[in-house]
């Protein structure tokens, strides 16, 4: 075991930091798309973008460590984490890499390097949520194109997105072996976006229509049947789940400012032991949280499989999420009910809980797969 | 003996229940709660004629003579409903003044209250945020007969439809007033702020300079401090009442929810995942039903443990509404996270009711203090 | 709604209170076997005993109100409450006086009110958990007699006990409708008792083996394939489970006392506000189960069908046995570790959890006969 | 960056699990925990000759010479078998004689606990039930050279067994002062408790005029108050890393009976009520595995963060092993109340562990401070 980082690592830690300092401001406003544009300019500049991909396709060859680093300091400053097509790098670009023809290469990775390109991505289907594999949406070849139509929903940022790296049934007599990929234009005729507004009145999902949408069977991506394969990815994406657990170190951070500042019971509520005892536990979980992602690194620098460290901190993130927003919201007393920084994660960290499947979708993961127990 | 209500009672339910399913469904709490106002002057005018506003003012002075019995049926209906409008604020206003106000004040300010041609509120909260009689700051000075006072009440509940405000404050050597002014009077300024929950609103109040004449005064019987607890008592047990309605109506859709939405070929409520937080929820809000009603009795029948039922009742509602907000969300997967969806205007909601009067920390306190601890 | 009572039921509380302050010593060990045979023929000789049963089966005729004030003020004092045959006076003899032929009263019934008998009820068997409908002890007909052959577990007091009343299958094709009940002495030839010890180290529970065990027809009690009716009993007995909470208000009252006592962090621990309030949200729980259960009473009184108050409370018990023996324990410290009357509640209270139903059990009852939801 | 054991590490696991698998199952668990000793002396034998119980003691004392890593390991196997021996106690002797005495006595006792001749304990807690430096009031007067002990210790572990107590007293001025006395010494007195879990044995230390000789103070490096908050650290830690494989040993089993016991037609561990408590236990489990073994690293790399590790470690250890416990027993349903299922056993030794060093009410308070709240 080692904990330590090497001379290097801790180098590049330095170049990381004096890139934030240099151009990430004290304040700023995270939805403002003036500042988004700035940083993703400054972000591409410095080689960021893509840092992950290999030197041959255009990226930055990085380590894996070298990626936990990196992910480690943004997150320690709340910047964008890789600026704005975040769909884009982390999903559609390493699996253009490892499945895309050359002209898919040539036509979509240097937009995606240079931070001008938009993705987003079509799982979910309103009869297909949890349960993926029971997507509907039909792809049906007419000559050299494909004919698709169904519904994608729970799509974020199609209303601004330029593409769309979706899935589609190709065959439907087999539940995962007919589903394959495809990339289409999202201004392509036939397609149609239908904001969802969140709970907060804010647009972040959207659902899209298909209706006889023409794609050129050159815009799959791998071979037909193979979307499973292609989505799942394989390239040395670091995925410990790092910039979460730092989101909650700032998370807890906070919590603790706020504790100093208000009030129980006539003396700072960080002095009542209930409140001190439920920050230290909060504290003790997302230090876990870390360390479990980091075991989740190791494994991955180790060539091992990946175990069930994702699961773990999902399902424990999800509790923290939920604990953390009840105690909050104790602390604020009769504030609760007005708006505010606070206020508006509590309502919004609903959306993360439920993200990537639902806790109920984790714990049978961990039952299932990893304990045996038998199916639902 | 006998733990149920009356068929009389039973009856007042139905009927509340019935004119609020035709005129208050979701949608149209939807459209009241994107309204200016906030609430339907004339759904409050309609509510006002059936007697529901002045269901526990003294029949003498125009109301129904009811008691909290009655009134906790009327608050689990307008709960279950989400029904905006500033009936618990009127509410209070109306029981400080029947309980404290001598018979020209009442004479002068029930009748209205209770067919809701004018609408009341309480303003309590200060800076401190503390449900307690010791926390109230507000101080008037004297001027000649009368007093005045200059500063702020915060979180007053639907003040911007208020038109008579009961105001706790202190004066001379510290002791606590309970005084009815106008929101009209000289120097009342109010600042709205945006709620959670658009179904509730309520905003700071200031008064500058704002006079104060002995007629106002509310002084009959007892000390003011517990006057001011009786006050707060009653806020927290109307609270409580609209939280088990709430609780219910957020149980109800998201048990409906979870027999039409299907995944992995079953109605998602067949997996036990999904159903045992459901019996959860339910066994929560049965209990609390049991507080809530026994604390309402205990109430109206002068009974001593009175303010260690309503303690008891607010605190575990407050947990109770928490908790079924939570559930009711999560269960609901994605969906419960859209605008579109129902269940996150009880999940705003919840944000409202946990504090007021009084959050589980506040009232678990006062209870241990009560039995003795 | 009325919480008063009225000035008959007033009196009889105050009898009741004479009784007791009469006949229950302060201090009593209630496992003491002489201890018991007093309290016994004291309840016999007061008419305690079929107190509930009507008087023309020489009972006391008791109103349900009288059976909920003479169990709460029995448990108030944490008396032995039915003597020492409560499965006898609860559940057999309701089922006797209902179903029973004149000589089966005649045989039974005085040796109850006497308090001379001792009763086990067979039900549970190994493959028949939670799911009591799946039993399969076998009852063939043989001319004038039954053949029992099987396995009855978890059989309480069988060691001690006179008699049996249990459940046999005289026909496998129907889950319910094949189910008997019968009267058999534990004495018969065939019968054998292995005693169950439980995590304490005591005996509670036995198993009992029937082996050709021959039982006359006459001692069947009620029709064959009627055993579910004759089990369910339709006597107006007090059901509401006044006991169960008032056991907990003596519960809750020592833990106070504890918390009184202890030391947490240099002060007593009742100064710490987290102890204060969940002291004061288990009163709060304690309470609102006295009150659910005034409301199954009052079902009762007026004849209406019970509801859910029994699932509610029993689910409510449960969640308040964890939390409070987690809290209890807590309290103790290192204490926690050694024996003591705490840390004996801490091993025993997990039967009560479990008997009758276990929360999973509860659940699935609230969820599917009263919300609706589809079955397992 | 590695946070994986080395090969050498998984290698030790395998022989402690294969040796505690073949030597000390449930069965002989329950037979040694039956027994006068609570333990056996010839396995205690056989585990000092394979150098387990010196593993941290410095090679030039008889021990291996290895860190906390590998004793984390040792102590997860022993946990997860819920092995009965005076481990830990002899282990915290050796570690404060390591730590604190000089060679001397370095020389004089080492060697024995290494191989396991001697058995070690500490004498720490009193009538507080304190797990801190400030909580010691036994109070040595001086005699000549020497200092003299009358007085109590309480839940000294395994104290029946040990031939040397490290005992934490004060002298003079209330300066805090560690020795190694014999247990034969005289005025030692010892009275057994009665435990819940019979693997674990202790009692109640009376000392009466106890000579504690110049030469039994261990004084090297440090304050004394620093000197103690390490030993109890290091208890927290050892207790942590048992509790790791204790709870995994709980889990381990339920997941069997789920998969085994059939109600319905099925096997319980279909149903979402069995398998997703097993689940969030899995999880919780997982979790703690991170915390200790960073603890450990910390440890062994002079970390600054190891303090607040042991304190996060523990406390979360404490709260893990409550509810596995719990867990396992509820999720057996009525075997799980019996003495024939092992489930039983698992759950008392929860009673011994979450307060052992410290319960989750000390450490995240302490965690709290050291975190500068």
């Amino acid at each position: 075991m080692d904990f330590d980082f090497s001379p290097e690592e801790d180098a590049f830690r330095a170049r990381v930091q004096s890139f934030l300092d240099a151009h990430l401001p004290s304040e700023f406003d995270a939805r403002d798309p003036d500042f988004l544009k700035q940083w993703n300019r400054a972000l591409g500049e410095a080689g960021w973008l893509g840092f992950a991909w290999p030197k041959e396709a255009g990226g930055g060859g990085a380590t894996i460590i070298e990626q936990f680093i990196l992910k480690e300091e943004m997150s320690a400053r709340r910047a964008p984490p890789l600026g704005s097509d975040f769909m884009g790098l982390t999903w559609v670009g390493p699996a253009l890499i490892e499945h895309g023809s050359d002209e898919q290469k040539q036509q979509f990775l240097p937009e995606l390097l240079a931070g001008e390109s938009c993705w987003c991505t079509g799982y979910s289907e309103p009869g297909a949520g949890s349960d993926l594999a029971s997507l509907s949406t039909r792809a049906e070849r007419d000559g050299d194109d494909y004919v698709v139509n169904g519904q994608k929903i729970w799509t974020t940022l199609a209303h601004v997105a330029k593409y769309i790296f979706m899935l589609v049934r190709t065959e439907s007599s087999s539940r995962y072996g007919g589903i394959t990929c495809v990339l289409i234009p999202m201004d392509s005729p036939g397609i149609e976006i239908q904001p969802i507004p969140n709970l907060s009145g804010e647009v972040s999902f959207n659902q899209v229509f298909f209706k006889d949408v023409r794609v050129p069977v050159a815009s799959r991506l791998g071979k037909e049947g193979e979307g499973w394969r292609v989505v799942v990815g394989a390239l040395a994406n670091e995925r410990s789940g790092i910039s979460e657990a730092t989101e909650k170190l700032r998370h807890i951070e906070d919590l603790e400012e706020l504790a100093r500042k208000v009030m129980r019971g006539g003396r700072p509520a960080v002095e009542d032991p209930e409140v001190r005892r439920k920050l230290a536990s909060f504290r003790t979980r997302i230090a876990a949280m870390r360390l479990t992602g980091m075991r989740h690194l190791t494994n991955q620098l180790q060539g091992r499989r990946p175990s069930s460290e994702t699961s773990i901190n999902k399902l424990l993130r999800g509790q923290l999420e939920i604990e953390m927003d009840a105690f909050a919201m104790g602390l604020l007393g009769t504030q609760a009910q007005t708006q505010g920084r606070w206020q508006y994660l509590s309502l919004s960290y609903h959306g993360t809980v439920i993200g990537g499947g639902t806790p109920n979708i984790q714990r049978n993961i961990i039952a299932e797969r990893i304990l045996g127990l038998p199916k639902d | 003996m006998n733990f149920a209500f009356s068929e009389e009672q039973e009856f007042l339910r139905n009927e509340v229940r019935k004119l609020l399913d035709t005129r208050c469904g979701l949608p149209q709490v939807r459209e009241l709660a994107a309204s200016p106002e906030g609430y339907s002057l004339e759904l409050w005018g309609q509510i006002g004629e059936l007697g529901w506003l002045g269901l526990t003012i003294p029949e003498a002075y125009g109301g129904g003579g009811l008691g909290w019995e009655e009134l906790v049926i009327l608050l689990e209906e307008t709960g279950r409903h989400l029904f905006p409008s500033p009936l618990i604020s009127t509410l209070l206003c109306a029981e400080a003044i029947t309980r404290f106000g001598n018979d020209a004040q009442r004479q002068r300010w029930l009748p209205d209250l209770a067919i809701g041609s004018r609408i009341g509120t309480l303003a309590f909260l200060e800076e401190s945020d503390h449900w307690s009689a010791d926390a109230v700051g507000l101080c008037a000075r004297r001027d000649g007969e009368g007093l005045v006072l200059d500063g702020e009440k915060r979180f007053v509940q639907d003040i911007a439809a208020a038109d008579l405000v009961v105001v706790v404050f202190r004066c001379d050597a510290g002791e606590l007033r309970i005084a009815v002014i106008e929101s009209g009077s000289d120097g009342v300024s109010v600042q709205s702020r945006e709620p959670i929950d658009a179904t509730k609103r309520f905003g700071d109040l200031t008064l500058s300079g704002v006079r104060v004449p002995p007629d106002a005064l509310l002084e009959g019987g007892g000390s003011a401090t517990q006057q001011i607890q009786e006050i707060l008592q009653l806020g927290a047990l109307a609270t409580a009442s609209e939280i088990v309605g709430t609780a219910e109506g957020a149980l109800a859709l998201t048990v409906q929810y979870a027999k039409d939405r299907e995944q992995f070929q079953q109605p998602i409520g067949h997996f036990q995942g999904v159903k045992h937080p459901l019996a959860e929820t339910y066994m929560e809000i049965e209990t609390l039903k049991s507080l809530v009603y026994f604390a309402a009795w205990a109430l109206d029948n002068g009974d001593d443990g009175v303010a260690l039922a309503t303690s008891q009742a607010k605190a575990y509602a407050s947990e109770v509404i928490t908790r079924a907000g939570v559930t009711g969300i999560q269960l609901h997967g994605a969906v419960g996270y859209t605008l579109e969806y129902d269940i996150q205007l009880y999940l705003k909601r919840s944000k409202w009711a946990r504090p007021m009067y009084g959050d589980e920390i506040h009232h678990y306190e006062r209870a241990a203090t009560l039995g003795g601890l």
